[in-house]
């Protein structure tokens, strides 16, 4: 039914949108990038290496930039309004302008959970207490005066993931993994700190991810311990003292810390959100954008012509975004080649 | 610290605080342990304030004790507490505030399951019928009189004879505050600055010109819990957890503790004693402990009225130094007169804790 | 005074004040001790456990918790039979663990 | 025949009395010390042996079948075995024959040491006699045979696969020194007789050189400095014999008459135990024989490294090598001499300071005692089945020895049903043996209070343990594979024969070598089908890698072990490998790619 080159919306310029643009052109359509960030590229952007072969994050993004400059991108625009007509969407832009279009694809991405709200862990309260977000940002600038020289240093897991009181039940996925890598990364940068991981379960699902907890264990000397963090006070000296539970022991321990590391964990991009209600495409009710399938359609919305990739539907790792995107654009490119 | 995060967090929790007309509860045990303190309460906030606080002599305990000792079921409690409210109901109040912790997170507690459980508050309306012909209407507002106490902190400064400041070195006083678990822990929402970091206290201590320390073991409970200490055989426990969390405020080296619970500043206080007999251990400065006082007793010194009329004598550790510290006035002479300036016994002292 | 009730020690682990030198001369001869994800195998398999509680996982958790009466209770009653060599997903050499832990004194120091 | 010299003597001949002088002394002090560091008991035992008729004949056909012909060596490897015979034999003949012609001609001379060394150099031959010729003859004789070893030697070290070894130790400085002066030792005489040959007389050898040398040499200046020579290789080999493996020919001497009087090693530095290392001659054989050397690996950790090490006294290798043993014995299997790898090994561990050491006092039996008491229901008699624990973790054996023992209508009970004590061998092989004698007394305790007659076990481990340690004189202790086997014979078991079924056995080290027991398991196999061997089998059988006779190999580093006996198993290609060890069991499974099963398993199948 292709009569004339179709219009296809992409919201949010990370991997996933980047990517999906990619095989877009690739397929020989015109896709408009439109990103509310002044750049391209979105978490990924921010982070220094990537596990599990520690490769840098630029490394992977560069060259999907390049590839994808050509493309049409709006750059510090967002939507103010999505409307639905007959078989077209209609994208009211930040700037005015509008974007009409016959396919929409959802490329928002996630948000990080905002450590803040789990008080007892004093984000924001504390000067010793940092994100993971922080300390990748650290590992990139080097400037971050909470750091300094540890000789403590502490990791605590699922922030915000896996709790019901976060209103957060499902798991970040990629957390545990991460905090092993910053973990591996601090100790490499400081041999003689003490590096504790407080865990409740290690999902280690990954290729070489279980590997690389070997290596944290073995190689790194890393302590992981099976207990989740109950509250955070500072000592006089401003260090942090932590308590939790070792449960494998069964016995409360208590420990001083120069740096705390919450892993902040994986939530639904709330504009995605708005959006998807805009157009009546449904929110699961983990808070991420619903698939018309979780098996055999995870990146195809219950509308026609709105599709999803990436981390909107829930948290992915890279490859999996990737490949999510791939998808997408063959699910796009069956929508526009198969008359409805 | 970042007290700019901690700001953010107060703002988060702040409850609606009318500023008149309350009907207030007292508290089961704090007659017995510092009996002007809320005494004070009325005396401040009636004749100092002009607010208007109703109290009737037929109100009863809540029932909290009992209920967290198990030895009643909640609907016992919840019609003590409807009949409480069939009082306020009868002398024409919707404002409720409490002089104690447990009744105010007991009267929360009740209200939060009303407000789930609507055939309960059903079935306790028809029990208290049935019990003593009387019908109620719930409070518009429940507020412990710290929260009180905490709205009404500007205009005490304004009238404030002393500030919470060495007159030495006009330093502000390192005053540790304890919120009674009660207070939020159950319902972060109903207390001011929520659980983990309450401002109820802190409010009134920043107000008053002292400065609060945040010490590790800040959110640990005074010990008290009422199946520990109740119990002897679990009162060595009960100690335990004091002595945590003056090991852990220690080398903060406070000038005062200041609570909101009936039973915190008496085993903070007492428990002081007890530690220094056992390992002849002090945690105040040279020999002396450090003194807990009630809000309602921080505010009276605050407005300027004599510690002994306060009640301080009855204290374990010794106010004079931190009187001192702060330059309020007192006589030596008049600590153990009553009432009727008649000398009542005067304590033996302790053997390693100094006292006056 | 006797006040007929005692102040009771935490039964909390601090570890700022713990003494990992054994633990630590342990996983520098036997580094593997390291990768121990405290699964249980060795402790459901142990010919040992049923006369004495003896569990490889809790001597290594002792270890670094700090618990060495424990760790020297349990280690007392192993028979060296092997099993939770047999048995252990993470291939640690469980006897070798032992006797070489059997030769630390307190102090973390092999005795000669 | 007529001496030469009057006085029969020359200077040259002192370097030889030095070294002859040194060496016997040096090993008559050895000699002494090793006795003296018997135990009490073991001395008293051993010097009684050598004045029993009896020993005296057994101690002197095993000296002269191992020292001088070296049959064990024959039986593995023809070459090395005519090498070594050649040399040990031929060199004692000579030594005899030179005592021969002094006796004869000189019979006054025979009580200088040197004369029958360097008889020909002191003699001229006046006529020819037949018995000086058939003498003369016979010394060419076994010249010539030395020398063809000492060729074959020299050849061995420069290409030893040629003779059939893989892989052979490299020489220490002094062994150097002691191989190349008896390298020199044979062909120096021979040059020193034929120069002399002419005076003294020869044979074929001799002679006809003794007449080449003099078309081209004018004079007989060079025949003096030849005896020299002679004299001082000897003297330079005896010199340095002490310090090099070539003191295993002085040391097995009297390690052969100790073994015979049954000294066991107590202690691995002193008395029997510095024999046994003196014993051996570093041939290198248990280096190829070792299954830890498997893909070139832990070549130094063979036990001809531990004789070195314990020899130069490196602690910290001793105890390497000690540690890292698996004890399979095979070693010891292979050696020429017999040196006790394992045992060594094992009295090593034992010498170990321990800061914490297992105490089971606590340990109470009684319910178990009085559970499998009233299991026998007061009848004294009957099988008392003990699994031990490596058969908690292979229950396929438990369920098929106990239907077996079922089918044979066997009055049986188990001793550990739901899980027993250790039975104390594992303690034994890491050499906590007062350790150990506290879970023995346990288990006796139980067995005992069973009544049994027959203990019956599925595990080798327990079974060498429970045979050797236990003091079950009246019960008696048998490894499932012979019992079973009895069954069979007796016909108390009817197995039906599978004839396209086709089994290896692998003779577990401990039943094997451990034990003895090669052919019960063989002929319980053969009832059931086609049985085939491995490519070694028998006391040469390789371990399994999965031995608790190790302390510290890794599991990363059995791996290879355990492939390396599979391919061996699996060189008939055998359908299924059949066992008769729990451990050798689970440890074959996880690598073998086909069934691997025990023999209580496949027999249960078939019967």
């Amino acid at each position: 039914m292709v009569n004339r080159q179709p219009v296809i919306a992409i919201i949010g310029a990370g991997i996933a949108g980047l990517e999906a643009a990619r095989q877009l052109v690739a397929l020989g359509y015109k896709p408009v990038l439109v990103e509310k960030a002044p750049a391209v590229g979105g978490h990924v952007a921010e982070w220094n290496r990537l596990f599990p072969d520690m490769s840098p994050a630029a490394d992977l993004l560069d060259p999907l930039v390049a590839q994808t400059s050509g493309i049409k991108t709006l750059l510090n625009t967002e939507i103010s309004s999505i409307n639905r007509l007959k078989d077209e969407y209609n994208l009211v832009l930040s700037d005015g302008s509008s974007l009409l279009c016959q396919a929409v694809l959802f490329s928002t991405g996630f948000h990080l959970f905002d450590a803040s709200k789990k008080e007892e862990y004093g984000y924001g309260i504390y000067d010793r207490v940092i994100t993971n977000r922080d300390l990748e940002q650290w590992f990139n600038t080097r400037h971050d005066d909470r750091i300094g020289h540890p000789k403590a240093v502490g990791f605590v897991h699922c922030v915000g993931s896996r709790d019901v009181k976060a209103g957060n039940t499902q798991c970040s996925k990629v957390c545990c993994i991460t905090a092993i890598k910053q973990a591996i990364e601090l100790t490499e940068e400081f041999p003689d700190a003490e590096v504790y991981c407080f865990y409740m379960d290690l999902r280690l699902f990954g290729k070489k991810y279980e590997d690389y907890y070997i290596r944290a264990q073995r190689d790194y000397g890393i302590h992981f311990i099976r207990g989740r963090v109950s509250e955070v006070g500072e000592a006089i000296d401003g260090r942090v003292v932590v308590k939790a539970e070792d449960t494998l022991s069964g016995k409360p321990v208590k420990v001083t810390l120069d740096l705390l590391v919450l892993m902040a964990g994986i939530v639904c991009n709330p504009d995605a959100q708005y959006y998807a209600r805009e157009i009546g495409v449904s929110v699961d009710d983990d808070g991420f954008l619903k698939s018309r399938d979780n098996l055999g359609a995870i990146t195809e919305s219950s509308r026609p012509g709105v599709f999803f990739a990436g981390a909107c539907t829930g948290a992915k790792t890279i490859p999996e975004t990737l490949a999510e995107a791939r998808s997408a654009a063959l699910a796009i490119h069956r929508y526009f080649s198969n008359p409805r | 610290m970042i007290y700019q995060g901690k700001q953010k967090i107060w703002a988060d929790y702040q409850k609606e605080i009318p500023n008149d007309h309350w009907f207030y509860v007292r508290s089961c045990i704090r007659q017995n342990f510092f009996p002007a303190s809320e005494r004070y309460f009325l005396t401040i906030c009636r004749d100092m304030l002009g607010r208007d606080i109703f109290e009737t002599e037929h109100h009863t305990t809540c029932g909290g004790i009992a209920y967290h000792c198990d030895t009643i079921p909640q609907e016992t409690a919840m019609t003590i507490v409807a009949r409480q409210f069939a009082l306020m109901t009868e002398a024409g109040y919707d404002n409720l505030v409490t002089s104690c912790i447990t009744s105010f997170g007991n009267y929360t507690e009740i209200l939060e399951t009303w407000r789930e459980f609507p055939e309960l508050e059903e079935k306790i309306r028809e029990s208290l019928w049935k019990a003593c012909r009387r019908e109620f209407k719930k409070p518009r507002y429940v507020a412990h009189a710290s929260d009180l106490m905490y709205k009404l902190r500007g205009e005490i400064a304004e009238r404030a004879k002393f500030l919470l400041v060495s007159r030495a070195t006009g330093e502000p006083l390192r005053i540790v505050e304890h919120i009674g678990c009660h207070y939020a822990k159950m319902f972060p929402h109903k207390g001011v600055g929520g659980a983990e970091y309450p401002c109820v206290l802190s409010g009134m201590v920043e107000s008053w010109g002292g400065q609060v320390i945040d010490y590790p073991e800040r959110r640990h409970c005074c010990g008290y819990g009422f199946r520990q200490y109740h119990v002897k055989a679990n009162r060595g426990y009960s100690l335990s957890n004091t002595h945590k969390k003056f090991e852990s405020m220690e080398p903060f080296h406070p000038d005062m503790i200041i609570t909101n619970c009936p039973g915190c500043p008496y085993f903070l206080d007492r428990w002081q004693y007890v530690i220094a007999e056992m390992n002849g251990k002090t945690y105040g400065q040279n020999g002396y402990g450090i003194p807990a006082l009630t809000y309602e007793e921080l505010a009276g010194l605050v407005l300027g009225v004599d510690p002994w009329d306060l009640g301080l004598q009855v204290h374990q550790v010794a106010v004079e130094p931190l009187l001192d510290k702060i330059g309020i006035p007192y006589n030596p002479a008049r600590k153990y007169l009553g009432m009727d300036e008649k000398k009542i016994m005067t304590p033996g002292l302790p053997t390693v804790l100094k006292c006056c | 005074m006797d006040f007929g009730f005692k102040l009771s020690p935490s039964s909390a682990v601090n570890l700022d004040t713990v003494d990992l030198a054994r633990f630590d001369k342990l996983t520098s001869l036997v580094p593997d001790a390291l990768t121990c994800i405290g699964c249980g195998s060795c402790s459901a398999t142990c010919t040992a456990a049923p006369w004495s509680g003896m569990s490889v996982r809790k001597v290594l958790l002792g270890l670094q918790r700090g618990r060495d009466e424990e760790v020297d209770k349990m280690l007392s009653a192993c028979m060296l039979c092997g099993k939770c060599t047999m048995v252990c997903p993470r291939g640690i050499n469980t006897r070798h663990l032992i006797l070489t832990l059997c030769r630390l004194n307190q102090k973390g120091e092999v005795v000669r | 025949m007529r001496e030469r010299f009057a006085d029969a003597f020359h200077p040259f001949v002192l370097p030889f009395l030095v070294g002859i002088f040194f060496v016997l002394g040096y090993c008559l002090v050895g000699m002494i010390r090793v006795i003296a560091q018997l135990p009490k008991a073991d001395r008293k035992r051993f010097l009684l042996t050598l004045i029993t008729p009896k020993y005296i004949w057994m101690n002197v056909r095993d000296i002269f079948l191992n020292c001088l012909i070296h049959v064990k060596l024959w039986k593995r490897n023809k070459v090395l075995g005519y090498m070594h015979s050649s040399i040990a034999f031929g060199w004692f003949m000579l030594i005899v024959l030179g005592h021969l012609e002094v006796m004869l001609f000189v019979p006054h001379r025979i009580r200088f040491f040197y004369y029958p060394i360097f008889f020909n150099y002191f003699v001229a031959e006046t006529e020819q006699t037949l018995p000086g010729s058939l003498l003369m003859f016979l010394m060419d004789f076994f010249l010539l045979i030395v020398l063809s070893g000492i060729t074959l030697a020299i050849i061995k070290r420069f290409a030893s696969r040629i003779v059939g070894m893989r892989r052979t130790t490299r020489l220490s400085l002094f062994d150097r020194i002691g191989l190349y002066s008896l390298w020199a030792i044979f062909p120096l005489r021979l040059l020193a007789e034929s120069f002399t040959a002419h005076i003294s007389g020869g044979s074929f050898l001799t002679i006809p050189m003794n007449w080449v040398f003099r078309q081209f040499l004018g004079n007989d200046l060079h025949e003096l400095p030849t005896w020299w020579a002679y004299s001082i290789a000897l003297c330079v080999f005896m010199c340095v014999l002490p310090f090099t493996r070539y003191m295993h020919i002085p040391a097995e001497m009297l390690l052969i008459p100790m073994r015979n009087a049954g000294i066991r090693i107590r202690h691995p530095r002193k008395g029997f135990a510095s024999l046994e290392v003196y014993s051996c001659p570093s041939c290198g054989v248990c280096i190829d024989a070792c299954p830890m050397s498997v893909r070139k690996a832990n070549c130094k950790d063979a036990t001809v490294y531990l004789n070195r090490m314990l020899r130069r006294g490196n602690e910290r290798r001793i105890e390497e090598i000690s540690d890292k043993c698996l004890l399979c014995g095979k070693c010891t299997a292979v050696c020429q001499v017999g040196v006790q790898g394992p045992e060594l090994r094992v009295a090593q561990r034992a010498r170990r300071k321990y800061a914490l050491s297992p105490d089971f006092s606590e340990i109470n039996v009684r319910p178990m005692a009085s559970a499998v008491a009233s299991g026998a229901g007061g009848k004294s008699g009957g099988v008392l089945y003990f699994a031990g624990c490596m058969t908690q973790l292979t229950p396929s054996i438990r369920r098929a020895t106990t239907s077996l023992l079922d089918k044979a209508g066997v009055r049986w009970q188990m001793m550990d049903p739901d899980g027993g004590l250790c039975c104390g061998r594992p303690l034994m092989m890491a050499g906590r043996t007062d350790q150990a004698r506290q879970l023995i007394a346990k288990n006796l305790e139980i067995i005992r209070a069973s009544g049994c007659d027959t203990l019956l076990l599925s595990c080798p481990i327990c079974y060498k343990v429970f045979r050797e340690e236990y003091a079950l004189d009246d019960v008696r202790v048998v490894h499932h594979s012979v019992f079973f086997q009895e069954l069979i014979a007796s016909g108390r078991l009817q197995m039906q024969r599978e004839d396209e079924l086709r089994l290896v056995w692998h003779d577990p080290c401990e039943l094997g070598r451990g034990c003895g027991i090669y052919e019960e398991p063989r002929q319980a196999l053969a009832a059931v089908g086609e049985l085939v061997e491995a490519g070694k089998h028998h006391a040469e059988s390789i371990c399994c890698g999965g031995s608790l006779g190790s302390l510290t190999l890794s599991y990363e580093q059995r791996q290879p072990m355990t492939q390396n006996a599979l391919d061996n198993l699996t060189l008939a290609n055998p359908g299924t490998i059949v066992t008769g060890c729990p451990l050798c069991l689970a440890t074959f499974v996880r690598a073998a790619d086909r069934p691997v099963r025990d023999l209580a398993e496949v027999l249960d199948e078939h019967c």
